[in-house]
């Protein structure tokens, strides 16, 4: 028991040290690395719940987000980062400096913590005590997705959210049908190729640009 | 048989989609497109003539009630009306050298794809599948956006695709919140939206409303509400004008019908309260966002792009007043924007291709040179500043009719000031475009191009405007007499407000 | 209409008609002799208007059907005025035509008429008497109804027979503020109207300063007798009215033959001495300034606008 | 269905009917078949109108009409009285347009949209329910949008006021909407209990948005650019049947909807009129365009209009009957003369300047040559309108005065103060109107032409003068018998204590003195003249008539030039009220290049601005300006900004959610 709580904790732990890693580091390749990480992290709490539930589909559900989030999706990344000149280039200063951004990060985290709180009371039990975190993880990714330049790290930012979500999916324990999983992933996966194939036709068109230079719409 | 019916608009637009996908696109295939949304539209006619209540089918996977049924018929109508558009488009665009046919084929399996996704939105039975599909029609669109690849277009799909992900991720996050809350209620529902809403009284009231602040906002998104409204103008500017018809006049429905969804059941559980200030607010931002941005708009596909926020924000004001009266009027609301700004957006397209420019200034005396096309403009733009016969009179009297009832007379009355400089601006703005001679058109519009664009394409033109002359009647027959479809409206509106 | 009104209806058109040009006389020779001269007489007028309608009729080119019929609709407006209004009798001849502001109307008739003949010529002489007119005109017609309410407030009616008598019945009531701001304005308003100094000067012909005289510059013939003789029946008129609705003391209240003779009197003797006073103050005054004249107007207007105040307030109290 | 209704529904008929042959038949057809049916369907609503005043009632509900809300028309003898003026005007309007819509060669819109103006019209005042009543007032204002717009490849400036029209018309629209809706929505009829403050915004609200409708000051300024802009016929209609619904509003808000209500409602309502009265003649006065100069008349015959209205609420509100059925009586006879003289007066200004290609008074002159029926029309039009007898205004401005000097003693403190003012303000624009009236009809017509244009202007085709003739003799019929429209009036202003006024020839108050008869009053002044012209002939030694030339002071013959202009007779009034109308006059000289002490030439020029639209509306829009280009800064282009958009309202919303529980 105590064994499933910790291993629990320290699942959602590296998930929230990931996303906070993520956005620490600047240099794309890194950030790409740890975003793998923060996938197994991922795969791992719903292993944990699959182990301690004795789901067998849940189990089945940790393998697909194992291969999903932590190899398909960054590998995805790697390839919109390009084999360009660009190759593991840096963000180059963010709209917010780091400082900023982890201080945010770290009130984002207390924001979490605040809003769930009738969430934690639900049912209480270790997997519910962990939702703060997937909402924080949410709200970093969110965050990173806002302050971040270059197109890779947005789309970081936006599977950080993502992970976010899972994660509160699988802490919330609630089963939400097996269509809408396999769809939900779907999603993400033809959305991240979408804007992956975006963000190489960007590249064509515009050379390897700062987003916030794309003010050609405005008024 | 029935259950044919209802699977018919998912499946008809996929089945057209391969024919695209294997035959690409010719003068023969180009009607397929029409003929799909024709099928569509007759089945969810027929639906509502057979289907009295509500009916689940492929084992609890679709279901159909009078609002579903309402919906596909917003689907299909505006549907039918930019794909019979399309052909004449396209034909344009590809004699202006701007697509090929590989483009054209691409572009209608796409939007065939995008048809399918939105009529799988509005029968899904579960909230859950409900934003699969809307997160679908993001991915759809995505290349309908960035079709024309210049930079404009690409920067309009990025912003497009992830400002909408973004939003719509909220609303994920949402809808497992409200699961949650569901399997915590102990009734094992899922994410069925009529057994969520059989359950209602048992579910958590805290978390039930987090859950539906977060669907609100996310599903605004989709919807065009503020804030997360930014992506609209752009893409739908940036769009080819039928899929800026289809995106304006039915995508935004779309989603806001998954909010009318999302606020009956938070009614059950909160009461009106909750969902009435958030809507409100809402409702009230996006209105004073396009007030600001039309005032001193500088292109007509913006332009209409901010009318779509602005009518947003009224229907976010009739969901917000609530009640059987408001909501038919909202759903009232949606088919004659649908209706309205897609001939508008259809006939954009056609002065963009007659023009040459999308600036309003590089557009003058179209009156004298394009009658038809200016008198559809003129219509449109009447029909969408509520002015009667158009049906968007008769639902913007009940809204507001219902906002002064409902106790939101302070909101009611701002939003009728900032409904006032909205229309001033679209009237001055088109009447720029519209009257007068032209004699002032010729330097501004992009110079020789633009005159010479005017006149080869001033025959063609006014070819492609059947189905914008027959939508706007359409619509102006509706403001003055619905005839059966009253009928729809109440009972769909009563769905919504009904009490288990 | 009773015997009354009618047998005043009938003195009256005839006394105005006969007298007016006498009592244009009569002021002509009081300046004469105050200013020093023999004078002309108390006839001349009269052998005037024999000259100029045995002229031959001469029509100036380019001017229309208007410009021949306007001295006729001046002359029938004054005289229908002179037949209405309760100069001689207490009774008028056509009730319903006796109203105050059917009078107005009329008299503002006539010199809009006037005023279209002279735009008729298209001379600039013409044009200019006209705006000068038109002008003086919409300022004064206001003044005279508000004059004149001040007075029917008190009657509660705006008949001009039914305040004469109301007067008659109490003379006290003249005496109120009311009824002397009223006069004042009156006066003011006739001394414009009637185009005497220092509004207007009849006797110069200086395009600078002419009103009435550039507007029939191009009459001749019986067509100026006509002007002339309508124009004197106006100052006569006007000072009727204002006799007969301030100093009414002597007017018939009977048919009776005597009383009728007392009135034509009377009222003869109010007019000319009123004529005589007009002309009189004339001597001593100068011309104003034609942008002057609005100021004087204005506040003549002011005036009978107190006077109704002041009839209200007072009559309240 | 009684004959009130059955005239309504074929008006409605005759006017779908009407668009549909105008939508098929080929152009040549379209002017004849859109007149016709406009005419048609007025005379169609002038029939139940009379039926509706005699008694005739009906009430159709539509149900199914207007979705959401139904339609609901019945018939009132307020509304009857409105409904007949407004068809009596579309009768000769219709006409008139068969003839000028030819000539003029306008489009297919201008042809199409003319019948439903008019039938638009006739149903505002028979609507039943809000929502019937805002869909027949909208439709109104925005067919009659497109007609002003009918000219405009024309001249730019119709464009422009077409802008201004539909601004103002939808702001007033909005306003009514938002009363209506506050007392519920629902029926208009009378009895609906609400708290005072409630039913004051209501009748504020709605005294703007009728208000704004009828031209009063200071919501006039879309009425003297849209009537001048839009073609003559529809001038007529809008000035002379169109402004009538924003005083049926208003008296039907304040009377029968709210049932009255405080006195400061109407003496809010006087003010309106007074300051419209004067500063729409004074406008007038110094205008030199003509059709322009008649919509500022028409502001001001509608300040008097209002001006009655209130007296007769205030009256009212003191338990006056008698003199509120007199002051109400006064004011609705007042919106029939001012019909017919003001629909005279357009028709023969249109006829005017189409033939000479100006509206512009500087410009034309000496039509009476060319075009002599127009010149009769004209003048008989401005003779009516400038209150002089024989002429309706004369009649009507009467009995206003009649009711506010009656109301003088028996008004109270209040009364006291403000009807002196009413009435110095009637008698001041009665002055002014005379002026401007002889300077319209004098320079516009008379004199010598000052343009080519009016040189070579002829007489107008037959249909125009038909047109013309009904509307004269419309107003012939008012001025000189007024009694017959009497009872109507009485009825229209459901006066409880009996008709106010009485009399066929001599209308005589009852309950007060005081009589007029203009029949006899004309007859007296026909008579004089007549003997004095048999007098004239009867002269001993007469002599023929002799041509003359005119005295040029001895300096060749007289040229145009020399003429006064409307300008330059206006220019002592304007000087006269230089504070009020703040003319502004720029002089620029040219010097010679090599002296600067020589002067080439000096150009001066003098403009009267609407002072008003300066002062209210320039800074308004001003200000809507720099909101809009405030407002560009929302949206610079940035992806980040607008996901910051959302997350920061993303995160305020969770933090209320997390404070709010």
């Amino acid at each position: 028991m105590t064994g499933y709580v910790q291993s629990l904790d320290l699942a959602c732990g590296a998930l929230l040290v990931t996303a906070v890693v993520i956005v620490w580091r600047r240099r794309l390749s890194a950030i790409i690395r740890t975003f793998a990480l923060q996938g197994t992290a991922l795969a791992a709490i719903a292993a944990i719940l699959a182990a301690h539930g004795h789901d067998p589909r849940l189990g089945a559900v940790a393998a697909g987000v194992l291969v999903l989030r932590a190899v398909a999706l960054p590998w995805l990344l790697r390839r919109a980062l390009g084999s360009g000149p660009d190759a593991g280039g840096r963000e180059t200063r963010p709209l917010i400096n780091v400082t900023a951004s982890l201080l945010a990060v770290a009130a984002l985290t207390m924001l979490a913590y605040a809003v769930s709180r009738p969430l934690t009371a639900l049912d209480p039990s270790p997997a519910a005590d962990a939702i703060p975190v997937g909402i924080a993880v949410t709200l970093s990714g969110f965050f990173v997705l806002v302050t971040r330049r270059r197109a890779v790290s947005q789309l970081a930012g936006f599977l950080l959210m993502d992970n976010g979500i899972t994660a509160t999916g699988f802490l919330t324990t609630a089963d939400t049908g097996l269509l809408v999983e396999l769809g939900v992933s779907l999603d993400v996966l033809l959305a991240v190729v979408v804007l992956r194939v975006l963000a190489g036709r960007m590249r064509d068109v515009f050379g390897d640009t700062d987003l916030d230079d794309l003010r050609e719409l405005r008024d | 048989m029935v259950t044919l019916l209802m699977a018919a608009p998912v499946l008809v637009p996929v089945c057209v989609a391969i024919c695209y996908l294997l035959a690409g696109w010719r003068p023969l295939t180009a009607w397929l497109a029409p003929v799909s949304a024709a099928l569509t539209l007759a089945s969810a006619l027929a639906l509502a003539a057979v289907l009295p209540g509500s009916r689940a089918a492929l084992d609890g996977l679709i279901r159909a009630d009078r609002l579903t049924e309402f919906m596909l018929i917003v689907i299909g109508s505006v549907g039918l009306l930019a794909t019979a558009a399309t052909p004449a488009w396209l034909r344009g665009e590809i004699a202006a050298g701007r697509a090929t046919t590989r483009t054209a084929a691409r572009h209608s399996v796409l939007v065939q794809l995008f048809l399918a996704a939105m009529a799988a939105a509005v029968l899904a039975a579960s909230l859950g599948v409900t934003w699969v599909a809307i997160e679908a029609t993001t991915v759809a669109t995505a290349f309908l956006v960035g079709q024309r690849r210049t930079r404009a277009a690409v920067e309009a799909a990025w912003k497009y695709v992830v400002i909408c992900s973004a939003g719509i991720a909220l609303a994920l996050l949402g809808l497992l919140l409200l699961n949650a809350a569901a399997a915590h209620a102990g009734a094992g529902t899922g994410l069925d939206w009529a057994r969520l809403a059989a359950a209602a009284t048992r579910l958590n009231p805290a978390v039930t409303r987090i859950a539906v602040a977060l669907l609100i906002v996310g599903f605004g998104t989709k919807a065009g509400l503020a804030p997360l409204h930014a992506w609209l103008p752009d893409a739908h500017g940036q769009a080819p004008a039928p899929v800026s018809a289809l995106m304006s006049g039915v995508l935004l429905s779309v989603a806001f019908c998954a909010i009318l969804r999302v606020t009956a059941i938070a009614d059950l559980v909160l009461g009106t309260g909750f969902t009435r200030a958030l809507l409100a607010v809402l409702g009230l931002g996006s209105l004073l966002v396009a007030a600001s941005l039309l005032i001193r708009q500088r292109d007509y596909k913006r332009m209409l792009a901010y009318s779509s926020i602005e009518h947003m924000g009224v229907m976010a004001l009739g969901a917000a007043a609530g009640g059987p009266l408001a909501l038919a009027a909202v759903l009232l609301h949606m088919l004659g924007h649908g209706l309205a700004k897609g001939s508008l957006f259809v006939s954009a397209g056609r002065m963009l291709q007659a023009t040459g420019t999308s600036r309003i200034d590089g557009v003058r005396g179209l009156a004298s040179r394009l009658p038809l096309l200016a008198a559809c403009t003129g219509a449109g733009v009447l029909a969408l500043a509520g002015f009667p016969p158009f049906s968007l009179f008769a639902s913007e009297i009940g809204i507001i009719r219902a906002g002064f009832a409902t106790g939101l007379g302070g909101v009611t009355a701002a939003a009728l000031i900032l409904m006032i400089v909205i229309t001033a601006a679209l009237l001055a703005h088109t009447s720029r475009m519209l009257l007068g001679t032209d004699a002032a058109a010729g330097p501004a519009a992009g110079g020789g191009n633009g005159s010479s664009a005017g006149g080869a394409g001033a025959s063609d033109v006014t070819a492609g405007l059947a189905p914008v002359v027959i939508a706007l009647a359409a619509c102006a027959v509706l403001g003055l007499y619905a005839g059966p479809l009253a009928g729809l409206l109440h009972s769909a509106a009563h769905t919504l407000t009904r009490t288990p | 209409m009773s015997r009354l009104g009618i047998a005043g209806g009938v003195i009256q058109v005839l006394v105005v008609t006969g007298g007016a040009p006498v009592l244009t006389g009569v002021m002509r020779q009081v300046r004469a002799r105050l200013e020093g001269r023999a004078g002309p007489g108390l006839r001349q007028p009269w052998s005037d208007l024999r000259k100029l309608l045995r002229k031959e009729p001469v029509t100036p080119a380019g001017t229309g059907e208007l410009f021949r019929v306007a001295p006729l609709v001046l002359l029938a407006t004054t005289v229908v005025v002179a037949g209405v209004s309760p100069f001689v009798t207490t009774a008028s001849a056509i009730g319903p035509a006796a109203d105050l502001f059917a009078v107005v109307a009329l008299l503002a008739m006539g010199t809009a008429t006037l005023a279209l003949a002279a735009i008729d010529t298209g001379t600039a002489f013409g044009g200019m008497g006209a705006s000068r007119e038109m002008t003086i005109m919409a300022l004064v017609e206001p003044t005279l109804l508000m004059s004149v309410f001040a007075l029917s407030v008190r009657a509660g009616s705006t008949n001009l027979s039914a305040i004469v008598t109301a007067v008659v019945r109490d003379p006290a009531r003249v005496a109120s503020p009311a009824g002397l701001l009223a006069a004042v304005a009156l006066i003011l308003v006739t001394i414009a109207e009637t185009g005497r100094l220092p509004v207007d000067n009849p006797a110069t012909h200086l395009e600078l300063t002419m009103v009435h005289e550039a507007m029939i510059l191009e009459y001749a013939g019986p067509d100026l007798a006509v002007v002339e003789l309508a124009s004197s029946m106006r100052l006569t008129v006007f000072l009727g009215l204002l006799v007969t609705l301030f100093v009414p003391w002597g007017i018939a209240v009977t048919a009776a033959p005597l009383a009728l003779a007392a009135g034509t009197a009377a009222f003869a003797a109010k007019v000319t001495i009123c004529g005589a006073a007009l002309a009189a103050g004339e001597v001593f005054m100068a011309k104003l300034r034609l942008f002057r004249v609005p100021e004087l107007l204005g506040g003549s207007f002011l005036l009978a606008l107190l006077a109704v105040a002041a009839s209200v307030f007072l009559g309240a109290a | 269905m009684s004959l009130a209704g059955s005239g309504l529904v074929l008006a409605v008929a005759v006017a779908s009917l009407a668009c549909l042959a105008v939508l098929a038949l080929p152009a040549r057809f379209r002017p004849a078949a859109a007149g016709a049916g406009a005419a048609l369907a007025g005379a169609g609503g002038l029939v139940s109108g009379i039926a509706m005043l005699s008694g005739r009632t009906f009430t159709v509900a539509l149900p199914g009409a207007l979705p959401l809300s139904g339609l609901e028309f019945t018939a009132g003898r307020l509304s009857g009285y409105f409904v007949a003026v407004t068809g009596a005007v579309a009768i000769p309007a219709g006409v008139y347009a068969i003839g000028y819509a030819r000539h003029a060669g306008t489009s297919r819109s201008a042809c199409v949209f003319l019948p439903l103006f008019a039938v638009s019209m006739l149903l505002v005042p028979v609507s039943a329910t809000a929502a019937t009543l805002l869909l027949c007032w909208e439709l109104m204002a925005l067919t009659s949008l497109l007609l002003v717009l009918a000219e405009h490849r024309r001249r730019p400036e119709v464009a422009e006021a077409g802008r201004w029209y539909a601004v103002m018309t939808h702001l007033g629209f909005a306003c009514i909407l938002a009363g209506l809706m506050l007392t519920g929505g629902g029926s208009l009829a009378a009895g609906r209990h609400l708290s005072p403050a409630l039913a004051g915004t209501v009748f504020v609200l709605a005294l703007i948005g009728f208000g704004s409708k009828a031209g009063a000051v200071p919501l006039h300024a879309w009425l003297p650019r849209a009537h001048p802009e839009a073609p003559s016929h529809v001038s007529a209609l809008m000035s002379a049947a169109m402004v009538n619904m924003g005083v049926y509003g208003i008296v039907r808000t304040g009377f029968g909807l709210l049932g009255g209500g405080a006195r400061w409602w109407w003496l809010l309502v006087m003010l309106l009129g007074v300051v419209s009265s004067l500063y729409g003649i004074l406008q007038a006065a110094v205008s030199s365009d003509l059709k322009r100069l008649l919509g500022y008349s028409t502001t001001e015959n509608m300040g008097l209009v209002l001006t009655g209205v209130g007296a007769a609420g205030l009256f009212e509100d003191s338990g006056h009957r008698m003199l509120a059925g007199l002051a109400l009586a006064a004011a609705l006879l007042h919106v029939a003369g001012h019909a017919a003289f003001k629909t005279l007066l357009f028709l023969s200004a249109g006829s005017a300047a189409q033939r000479a290609g100006t509206r512009d008074l500087d410009a034309l002159g000496g039509l009476r040559a060319g075009m002599p029926a127009t010149t009769a029309a004209f003048g008989w039009g401005a003779l009516a309108a400038s209150a002089l007898p024989p002429g309706t205004a004369f009649v009507s401005e009467w009995l206003l005065v009649q009711a506010l000097i009656h109301g003088l003693r028996s008004g109270g403190t209040i009364g006291a103060v403000v009807l002196p003012a009413a009435v110095a303000a009637v008698a001041l624009t009665a002055g002014l109107a005379v002026a401007t009236f002889v300077k319209a009809f004098g320079t516009g017509f008379l004199a010598r032409p000052r343009s080519d244009g009016a040189a070579r202007a002829t007489e107008a085709p037959a249909s125009m003068l038909a047109g013309m003739g009904l509307a004269a003799a419309a107003c012939a019929l008012l001025a000189l018998l007024p009694g017959i429209v009497l009872p109507a009036l009485a009825r229209a202003a459901g006066v409880a204590a009996g008709p106010a006024v009485t009399g066929l020839v001599t209308l005589r108050l009852s309950g007060a003195a005081g009589e007029l008869s203009p029949l006899l009053l004309t007859l007296a002044l026909l008579a004089v003249m007549m003997a004095a012209a048999g007098c004239l002939r009867a002269l001993p030694g007469r002599r023929a008539r002799r041509a003359a030339r005119l005295w040029d002071c001895g300096s060749g013959p007289l040229t145009a030039r020399m003429e006064y202009t409307a300008t330059s007779f206006a220019e002592p009034l304007q000087r006269v009220f230089d504070d009020v109308l703040a003319p502004e006059t720029d002089i620029d000289v040219t010097h010679l290049d090599e002296a600067r002490y020589l002067v080439t030439a000096v150009q001066y020029r003098r403009m009267v601005p609407d002072r008003i639209e300066h002062r209210l509306y320039r800074p308004v829009l001003a200000a809507v300006r720099a909101w809009g280009t405030a407002g560009r800064r929302l949206a610079p282009g940035s992806v980040h900004r607008y996901l910051g958009y959302g997350f920061c309202a993303v995160t305020v919303l969770l933090i209320v959610l997390a404070v709010t529980r």
